[in-house]
Order: C-alpha cells, then structure tokens, then sequence
C-alpha cells in the first residue's frame, strides 16, 4: 500500500504536465459548455496537436508510433490531462481498433490503417449494436456474405457514437447462421464511403445526436478489411473490450472529482430565499454522498491499475468501475438539479439559466451512463457470474 | 365510506381520457413543442366547449361546479397525454378570484375564463427565491387609489398566453414574511409589464419570466385586502398541488403502461425482458409507488376539498410522493427502454422532462417532506 | 370518493369502541413492552373476552356464531380495536381455518372445530413452510401415506407461529408424488397431541421464539380431518389465503399510525448534545417519509376495501399491501435505531435502555416483515405477473 | 505506486484469517456472548504472543512498530470472525499514550499493552451527548496535584475488563467546547469508580457505563497537558474509525460469501435461488459497495498513516461508507437467507448487530457525511 510515484513516473507527469500546459488553449476546455459541433471541432483539432506533440496514443506500441508506455505512465497521462480539462478528442480508433489490429490484424491492415488514426486524418466508429440485439449483443443479425473476395453486407447497426463523423467503421457482422450465435460472428473494417452505407444521426433526448444509425445495402466490403478469422469477430471484438475497458476509465476520477467541485460551486453559489444551498443539511448530506462515492471511484480504478501492474490480468473490474461511475453519475446530476430547484427548467441559451443551463444536459445526458456500453443490469450479472460466481 | 370514484367521476374520467386520445396524442404535444405559443387556441376552445375550464367554478359564473376529486380526475388524464397547455393555472386563478375577489372582479373575469375566453395563471416564484412567502419581493407602493408596481417573477406558465395573471406582490414588510403580501390581477398587456419566454426543459409548456416595471395597478384589481394575499396563496396552493399531483400520477401510470408493453414484446436473450426479475421487479416497484401515490392523491383530494383537519399535509404528502414518484418511475422507464428510451423519437423523454418540472412546481419533494414535519412534528 | 360512514356504521363504531374502552384493561395495551410469556397470557385471555363480549368472530357467518359482519363493519371493528391499542389475539383459527371450513368442511368438521375456535378453547397453528418449502412453498415434501381410515403423516414443517402454543394444526401435505407439485397436496387438520408429533420453538435474532417447527414421524391422523378432497388441498389453502390476505391488515394502518406518533415521540425526547432529534433537518426528511408511507398505506387498505365493497374480488392487491408494510415497517425501525443513535445498543432490561429497549425489539422483529407470509420477492413477482401481466 | 497490499501485509492477512478461523469460529463467538466477561483471556494471551497487541506500539516499547494499514489488514480479518474482544480499543489507548504521554506514562503502560497484561479503553461519550467535543462534560475539578472527578461514562467498550481507560473529562469551560478537555489514565479500580455492563444488542461485544463519582486522579495520570485533550483525542478517533471501517469490511465480506455459498446452494422452483436476477443482482450490489468501501478503507488508512492533507475527509469517508455498507450487506443477507437468516441459530444476525453497533461508535454515516461537508464546503 503506497500511494506514490516513482522519481521517473513522477518526471513524466511535469512532463505531460508542462506540455499540455503550453498547448491547451484556455478556451478548448472541455468543461466549457458548448454546442455539439464546437466540441468536435475542438476534439479534431486536439487529436492533431496531440500528434504533433507525440502524444497521441502513448500506450501504443513504439513500433505503431506509440510510446509503449506503462500502465503507470498511462495513468498519469490521463491523470493530467483530466487535470487541465483537456479534451478527451475521438478515440475509438486509437482506444478500440488500434489494439484490435496489433493483436488480430494483418501487416497491411496495421499498415494502412494505424497512421492514419495516429496523425487524427481518419476518424472511426463502432458498430456493434443493432435494434435487436442491444444487452444481447451476439443476437446480431447484420448479413455478411462472401461473394469472391468480398463481403456483401445488408443489415442496421445503431448507437454508433460519431457515426456522422467517421470515416470508416469496424463493425461485427453475421457470416454463418447454423452455429450457435457467438460463433458466427466476422470483425470487418467498412468505409463508410462505400456505396450502400447510409449514416442517420440519432436525435436524443438532449436535444444532441452523438450516436448514429449506420444502414448497410449490398455493401462490398474487400474480404481483406475482416480482422481475424470469419466467424471469429466475436472473440476479436471481446478481447479488445476487455483490455479497452478496464484502461478506458484511467482519467475518470479527476474528470468527476472536478465535475464535483462544479457541483460543490453551484451549491455555494445557488441561493434559495437568502441562503446558499451548500448550508442546507440535507443537500449537505448529499453532496457529501457524492464526495465520498467520487473518491471511492478513483480507488477503484487505483486499484485496478495496481493489479494490472502487479501482473494480473484484467477481469470484470471493468464492470464494477462502469456500474461504479454510471450510477454515481446519475446521482450527482440529479443532485445538481435538486439544487438549482426551479431552474433546473432552464436549458442552454434560456435567460436565467444557470451556468449556461450546462447542468441540464448533464442531467439528461447521464441517463445514457447507465445503458450504453452495457447497462447495469447486464453489469449486475457479469459481476455476479464472474467474479461471484453465482449461476446464469 | 368508498375510496374510488364515483359513476359520474369515472364517466368524467372516461370522457377527458377519449378526448386526450384524440386530441392531444404525442404527435400533437411534439407540434406544440415547436410552437411559439406552445399550446393550440383551438383545442383550448374546444375544450372550453366541453365546460372544463369552469369545472371548479360555480355555476352562477357559468361553471360546473365541481370540486378537486374531479379536478384530479381530469388532471390524471392530462397528465397522462402530457398535454401542452395552461389548464390548470388557468384554473387556479379562478380559485384566487374565487377565494378573494370581490363581486366585481368575479364577474369580470370567472364567466370568461369558463367560456375559455380567458387564459389566467399565477405568479409567485422571483429570482431570488421561490416556493415560499419570502421570496415575494416585488415591490407595489401605493398610488393614487392603487399601487405602482416593479419587479421580476419568473417560472410563470404561460404568461405568454394569458389575458390574467393573478401576481403576488409586497405592498409591506412585515415582522413575519408572510405579511403585507398582496395578489393583484395583472394585465400583461398593462405598460411596463415585459413577458419573456424561456427556454426549458420541459418543451411541451411554457414558463416566463414576467418584468414589473412601475405598472399602474389600479383598486379594482387588487384581490381581496392589500397585506392579506398569503393566505388566499395558501389555500389556491393546497389545490394547485394536489391538481399536480394528480397530473404526476397519471403521467406516472401511462410511464409504466408503456414500459410494461414494451418489456412483454421487446426480447433478449430468447426471453422478453419482462421475464427478468431486474426489469420485472422494477415494473412491480413501479405499480407499487403508483398506487400509493394515487392513494395519497385521492385523500388529499377529498380532504382539501372538504377542508379537514391535517388537509395541509395530506396536500403536502401527495406532493412529496407524487414527485418522487413521477421521477422515480420515468427514470426507470428509460431503463427498461435501453437505447430507444434515450432516442427524441421515443414519447418517454417527454413523461420524464414533465416529472422534472412538476417536482420543481410549488415545492419539491424535500421542501414539502420538511413541511410536513413543520406542521405535524 | 367519500370517505364519511354511514350513521349506522357510525352507531357501530360507537358500541365497539364503548365495549372496548370498558373491557380492556390499561394494563392489557398492546404497544406495552412486554416478555413475550406475558404476552401470551394476554392474547389468551383477550380472545376469552372478545367471546363474552360477542366479538369473538364478527366476520363469521351467524350460523356459526358470528356477526356476519359487512366489510365496513370489520374495518371499523380492527380499526376500534387498533385505536384502543388492543390486543391482536391468538387469530388463526379465527382468521384462517375457520372461513376454510365455511367453504371447504363438512359439517362434523364444522360443529366440531368451531366452536372452540369461537371460545379461545382452541388454538391453531399453521403447517405450511417446510425447510425446502420456503418461497417455492408447493415443493413441500411432507408426506402423507392412506392406511384404511388414516393418513400417516412422516416429515417437517417450519415456521409455525405460536406453534407451542397451538393443540392443532392445519398443514399442507403430499399425497401423491406422481403429478404435478400443487396437484398432489392434501390440506389437513392434525392433533398436535397425536403421538409422534414434536414441536420445537425455534430461536430468533430478536432472542425470542414465536416461530417452531413441528416434526411428524408417523403420526396417524383420521381421514375425516381432511379438509376439501384428497390432493385438492393448495386450492383449499390458496382460496383461503386469497381471501384472509385482503381482509389481514384492517387495523394495521391505525396501529403503524400509532408506532409512527411513537417514533415521534422517540424524536422529540431523544436529545443528542442538548437538541431534540425531531429539530433535526436529516430526521425530519425521514420521520416525514415515514408519514407519508403510514398515510398511503391506510390508503391503500381503504382503496381494497372499497373496491371489494363495490363487489370487485379481492386480487394481488393483498401482495401490494403486505410488500408496502413490510418495507415501510423497516424503515421506521431503522430510522429508530439511527435517532438512538449509540443508545440503539441497548435492549431490554439493561440500564438507560430507551423505550424500554422496544425498538431494539422492533428493529430486530421488522427483518421478518420481509420474509414471513411471502418474501418481498415473491410479492414483486406476483405483482408484476398477476396485475402487469408480466411473463413468468 | 501500488494500491493493495505488500507482501508483508498479505502474509499478515494470512497469519490473522488462519488464527481466526482455529481460535475464533463463531461457536466461540457463541461463547463469549453468554460469558460474564464477554472475552477470553486465554485468547487474548495468545494473541499478544503473537505480538499483535503490540502491532503499532514502537519497538522500543516492545511493539511491532508498525502502522494503520497493517492494523487495517487484521481488523478486517478480525471483522470476518465478529472477534468478541476488546482489541481495537486497547490499540487505541495505547495511541493515546504514544500521542500525548509522558516518557513515564508510555513506559509504564505501553510495555503491559503489548505485552497482553494490560486491556485498556476509551471512555468518550456521555449519557447527554455523544460523538462531539460538546459531549465531554465529566467534571475534573482541581484537588492537590491532580484532580477530582465526578460523571458518567457510556458505551465504553470492555471497561469490566480494561485495567486503563483513557477518559476524557472537562478541566475548564472554554468558549469553544473543543477547549477545556483533558485526558486521563483512569484506574477502574480506584475508589469511586463503578463499571456497569450493558445489555446490549452486539451480544458479542461488552459495552459499560463507568461511573465517577470524586475520583482522584493524580497530575501523573494526567495524559498530556491539561486543557489540550481534544486535538490529541481526535488524532485517535481519526485512526479508531479507520480500524472500525475495516472491521466492517472484513465483516460485510464474510456475510456476503455466505449469502453467495447459500444462493449457490439453495434451490426453490427447481434452481439455485442464485440464479433469480432479485437475489443476483442484490449480490453484485453488494460486491460493489464492499469493494467501493475497501477502497475508501484503505486509502483512509494510508492518508492518516501518512497525514497526507485531506486525511479527516478520507477517514470520515471511510467511516460513513463501511458504516452504510455493512448494514445494506448484512440486511440484505438476511434477506437472501430468508426464514433461517431470522434464526438465532444461524450466524448471520452476529454480523448484522456487529453492523449496528460499529455504525453507532465514533458517529454514523450521517454524521460523518455532515463531517466532510464541514471539511469540504
């Protein structure tokens, strides 16, 4: 038990620290409430300047243009870039398909795809989801037919995050029907500038559409751009999660640890007839709850890392610290709201509106923490399954 | 003794729900999202036509004359159809008049109001503080044979519509807050009254802000006597918040029905995901705070209606488990919905931005909790 | 929606509260703290009372010395009784077996049984749970063999309240094995004085014992106690339960109201470094809380009622009851225990115990709410597919 | 930097669950909570001959020398067996004494702690107060060299065992009430002591009233300087909760792994009840708040060991979330358990009451929730 970095790690922290410093314009912070399309302008731009400064995916290996850096030093990066508010800029190339290619891909596929996504010139999404197969993800159904050296697609995915954004897309299609269905599964990399792919953004109910449905009609997708073996893409497409999410949350608890001083702020701030909310008993209650619930989410993920480190391997911790921060999220969002009382009516661009009606999205936004990417109660039961051991 | 409607009641019910399905489905509440008036004068009228903007006023002003059990019927159904429009701030003006208006005034504006003629609301809520007599600061100082009147309020529903909006307002200090409040029928149209829109949450209805601004507000509109206005509040408040949780409850309920269906149809796993004790017991939970929440609805009701002893909390309990009970529920729903309850496209965001601003209305859960301990501890 | 009684009802309500206020002794009040031998005594000799007093039964038919009291008239005599703090009394004969041998005995059965179940000569116990028979209560397994006029009876069932007390038991038993679980039971009414019976408290967390299991070891019962027809006896019981569940808790909103202005009390005189508790923001939330539930579980009863008055049959409704009860009814002991804060350590009979130690008590007894007659899970699944329509 | 134990603290954990488990099943539990004393000395012995009474005494005091995470370690082991003994206490006391004692007091009495000849405690509340500076109103008036002291004494743990309690009196009036409080040695066998058992719910753990009644205490008892008690006294505490939340970890743990072993094993309508999402997913729950609470647990105890700033914040936070999660753990577990869970003869209600009482000493989750707002705000 002991909660200090070493000299070197300690070095590449003022490091991170001073470069983000000098390369962070005041104004592309990223908890500055802003409009969906400043932020990705911002995302793509930051993407770049990480590339230009040689940031741009540490954990990645030296031989892809990564800096093969450790757990430690990929803690400590998120660390501080959660420190200075920075954008976190679109990385599902760099966090999901980028481990995907070292592991399961071709010399070409790394080849061509892994610069790309390197420099921030080719943006990707997901598309694993489909309007059937949301918790029961294997139940996919997207066809993929091998017609001479192409897969011929047709089918729906759904939830694609930046779908409108992206270039391209790695998605897991059905190659085989007469096999149990994780068995049947292919992980292919799709232009989406191949003709047949309609990409329709989502609206939501924050009034935003982060997420995408992607349509596939006789789409041809070279037999090259499959990831693995056909019918393999289910295995493909776990292992990645597994390594994607129990590192994916590494500047978490910084990120909420100042959402929660924003929050401790607007009860300072907020007055009800005469007096700050922050002196009211029962609100204090509240956010003390918040507090101790943001705390013990960074020492989650602490000791998470500190089992990686010490040689573990990855289980379904990813699930506790997903369940962990999606919930408490809720929890602190709607505390926001309680504190703001009738003004939590007021959204972005409304006279009135408290700190640029930010918290409202917030708000609204966390209702998505506890479906996307697993809901908790698909969590609940990996954790109960895996490491409880309790029966399907 | 029968705690449950009666035949007329449950006729009423039946009526306002068909009229709901018909009239303001989903697809009718998304256009009024989009309007800038945000509620349609024809189907106000066209529920004028059927007599329920007088259903509490009396029948000498053209009224029907009935009370808040079927007040809460009728806002049951509402809530249920998260109908876009001021039905029952129009109504509880009314009951301002009705509390403290002279003869005159009765006249003037009931039989209007019934007819659908006049839309009326309430302001109370100020910057600076809401949901209780402090926070009324807008200062009326006497003049002539009325009073000059300046200051903000905000959150007022529909001032942007209404032709009457009943205003409380500080004519004195007081040693306790609750003294020298003063409700006056403003004019929005009067100079120096500025009504602004502002954006919220809840698309599907309209909150202002309302700038006083020196407006002349003569004796004739002054309700009942100068300094008195907090306890003629009071009680349009007990029945405002019982009408809204009723509205709560009904929204409540539909919340369920929907998720409910959908978990017998939607299939995971081989299963619907009702089969699943996670979503399956969360329905359950959900029937569970509905039916209580109705019960404390119906109670409160009757007792406010009849004015009994402990009428203030039962109102204030119906408050508290109403809104909680709103939220509660419609959080879940987008739960049990996954994705697509998280979609614009999908009605249930709509229950959920109404719960949110009902529980802010008049009092959250946590103030009318301490109110509660207030009036009985 | 009217929530006044009839003149008539009134006039009734006046005589029951008239008998009960000049025939129960001060000393008698149920809310007393007291062992739990005393309260036996009291319950025994509280039911003699109601007898002499011609209350013994009012729901039962006149025929068979009952009042054939409406609904109306039941709810105002629990309310009475609860109003006046009476004693609840040795009930399952009255409650339970009784209205089942109304629509399942015969004659012998009936002259034979109720009688003394009217006087409080006889008490009654039930045999229902086994040890594998909990929630899944149709796997019972103790099993009851036909040998000329009699069963033999060989097994064991549990959670027999006041089974120690009890000279008979109605218990459910498996005549036959080769059908379906809840086609092959047996309701039948067993001497506890038969040989080969053994009855044993068991032990509770609260140290006290109001629950026993009961042992049958070829205990011979004659045929003519079966009640209804061999192997229809979970319909027997279930009709029974149906209709004892939605009439069980007529007085209970009157006595949580009771036990909710004592956890106000308790507020008011707990003092914790010179200020009373009922001062306190965070304990008025809760105390408020518990009104809140208090009140709309009165609302709740009221509604059933009225709807079985309207002439609707009595459905789930009894599983929304008992589940709200339950919860609530743990709830307001928790927040006991939280205003006692460290004075919540110390039970009857020991120095500056509050309250005679009686929440302690209450706390401990209030995990069982949640367990006996039905767990809150099997409420919730009854709930979700009984009124929801929810699949299995 | 490493968020888990070394390999010394893991070979500590090891030694003390071995122990636990030959010396302290629950049917020794069992024992003790029908035994006068509420101990066993025999135990006891063989503890301190491990050296563990010692743990974080200093060397030259013949200690082990070492720190709050190994004292954390051991608690939860301690925890996961309900140990009936008056260990944390004495560690505490001994705390006390290395915190503020003279050369003479640590020499006289910390050898005999360490040793295993000396039991010792602390009394802190009274029957007017609790928890706070405030509380403290056992009155020291000046007699000789020393003192004359008069008041009661609550919830001390073990005093019928102890040969020292640590008792904090009032020596002056301040105008704070966190001035004027002193610490004293308290022999509770001096004339005008009387130590009363309670009966309490944690059968397995003695609480007792300590009467004074113009005890002399004299200047060589005093512990530390006169008037300064309180900043020495909430130096204790701060490790004292510290240990508790690790007891309660280590407890809420055990209960959940027999709540799992059951669901595993328990079949109702023909599978393990393990395999209903109601009781899956209340254990996955679980799960999480104990690994939430273990988390806060030990970065408590390594912030306080190492007085990094905002370690009251982590020792409070610590507190109120092992508090909350042994209780929900516990409660939950009864509830998995069903009717047996209600026995006596089934162990989980010992850990369901040591939840409570744990919870109620040194300030609940509440109070330590409103404890970090004071810090934090």
């Amino acid at each position: 038990m002991d909660l200090t970095f070493t000299p070197e790690d300690q070095e590449f922290r003022e490091r991170v620290r001073e470069w983000v410093q000098k390369n962070l314009p005041e104004e592309w912070k990223d908890s500055i409430p802003r409009t969906q399309e400043e932020r990705e302008i911002i995302n793509r731009q930051w993407d770049k300047k990480l590339y230009e400064g040689g940031w741009a995916a540490i954990a990645w290996p030296k031989e892809y243009g990564g800096m093969g850096a450790t757990l430690i030093q990929q803690l400590i990066f998120n660390e501080e870039m959660a420190m200075a508010d920075a954008p976190e800029g679109l990385m599902h190339g760099k966090g999901m398909l980028g481990p995907t290619l070292f592991k399961f891909g071709t010399e070409e596929q790394k080849k061509k795809h892994l610069p790309p996504i390197l420099r921030g010139d080719v943006v990707w999404c997901q598309g694993f989801s489909e309007p059937n197969a949301g918790s029961d993800l294997a139940a996919l159904q997207t066809r993929a037919v091998i017609d001479g050296d192409h897969l011929v697609i047709n089918g729906q995915k759904v939830w694609s995050t930046w779908g409108y954004l992206a270039d391209w897309c790695f998605a897991l299609v059905r190659t085989e029907n007469t096999v149990p269905k994780h068995r049947g599964i292919t992980y292919v990399m799709i232009d989406l500038k191949t003709p047949g792919v309609t990409v329709r953004p989502l609206d939501q109910i924050t009034g935003v559409h982060d997420f995408c449905e992607i349509f596939f009609e006789d789409v041809r997708v070279p037999l090259e751009n499959v990831v693995g073996e056909i019918n393999r893409g289910w295995y493909v497409a776990m292992t990645t999660l597994t390594h994607e999410r129990s590192t994916a949350y590494l500047g978490h608890p910084i990120r909420f640890r100042n959402q929660l001083e924003r929050l401790a702020d607007l009860a300072r701030n907020t007055k009800r007839n005469g007096r700050p909310m922050s002196e009211d008993p029962v609100i204090r209650q509240k956010l003390a709850r918040s507090f101790i619930e943001v705390e013990s989410f960074k020492h989650i993920v602490y000791r998470t890392i500190s089992s990686r480190v010490r040689g573990e391997e990855p289980g379904a911790e990813a699930s506790m610290a997903k369940l962990y921060y999606s919930e408490m999220l809720q929890r602190m969002t709607e505390l926001a709201m309680e504190i703001e009382g009738p003004y939590s009516q007021l959204v972005r661009n409304s006279k009135w509106a408290l700190v640029e009606g930010d918290w409202q999205y917030q708000f609204l936004y966390a209702r998505a923490a506890t479906i996307a990417a697993g809901t908790s109660e698909v969590q609940r039961n990996i954790l109960a399954e895996h490491i409880l051991g309790l029966p399907r | 003794m029968n705690f449950g409607l009666s035949e007329e009641q449950s006729m009423l019910k039946k009526t306002v729900r068909k009229f709901m399905e018909d009239r303001c489905p989903t697809t009718f509440v998304r256009e009024m999202m989009a309007d800038a008036g945000g509620y349609s004068p024809k189907q106000w009228q066209e529920m004028a036509e059927l007599g329920w903007m007088g259903l509490t006023i009396p029948e000498e002003y053209d009224g029907m004359g009935m009370g808040l059990v079927e007040l809460a019927v009728m806002m049951e159904e509402m809530g249920r159809a998260v109908l876009p429009a001021p039905f029952v701030e129009t109504l509880m003006a009314a009951e301002a008049l009705l509390q403290a208006g002279s003869a005159e005034q009765k006249k003037e504006y009931l039989p209007r109001i019934a007819s659908g003629e006049l839309i009326a609301t309430l302001a109370m809520d100020e910057p600076e503080g809401f949901w209780e007599a402090a926070a009324i600061k807008a200062k009326a100082v006497p003049e002539g044979d009325g009073y000059k009147v300046s200051g903000t309020k905000l959150f007022v529903p529909y001032a942007n519509a209404a032709g009457l909006i009943v205003t409380a307002v500080r004519t004195a200090e007081g040693a306790a807050p609750e003294e020298g409040i003063t409700l006056i029928c403003l004019d929005p149209k009067a100079p120096g009254v500025t009504v602004t829109p502002l954006k919220t949450m809840d698309q599907a209805y309209r909150l202002c802000e309302v700038q006083m601004d020196g407006v002349a507000v003569p004796a004739a509109r002054v309700l009942g006597e100068a300094g008195q206005g907090w306890p003629v509040l009071e009680k349009v408040i007990r029945k405002y918040i019982v009408a809204l949780s009723a509205e709560m409850v009904g929204g409540a309920e539909k919340a369920m029905e929907m998720t409910v269906q959908y978990a017998k149809e939607r299939v995971q796993f081989g299963k619907p995901i009702g089969s699943f004790q996670a979503i399956k017991h969360r329905c359950a939970d959900m029937l569970v705070d509905i039916e209580g929440s109705r019960g404390s609805l119906y109670y409160a009701a009757w007792a406010v209606e009849n004015d009994v002893p402990g009428a203030d909390l039962a109102a204030s309990a119906a408050k508290a488990y109403c809104s909680d009970t709103y939220f509660k529920v419609t959080a879940g729903s987008i739960q049990c919905f996954g994705g697509i309850g998280f979609t614009w496209e999908h009605d249930i965001h709509l229950f959920f931005k109404r719960a949110k601003r009902l529980e802010t209305t008049c009092g959250d859960a946590t103030f009318h909790r301490e109110r509660i301990a207030e009036l009985w501890l």
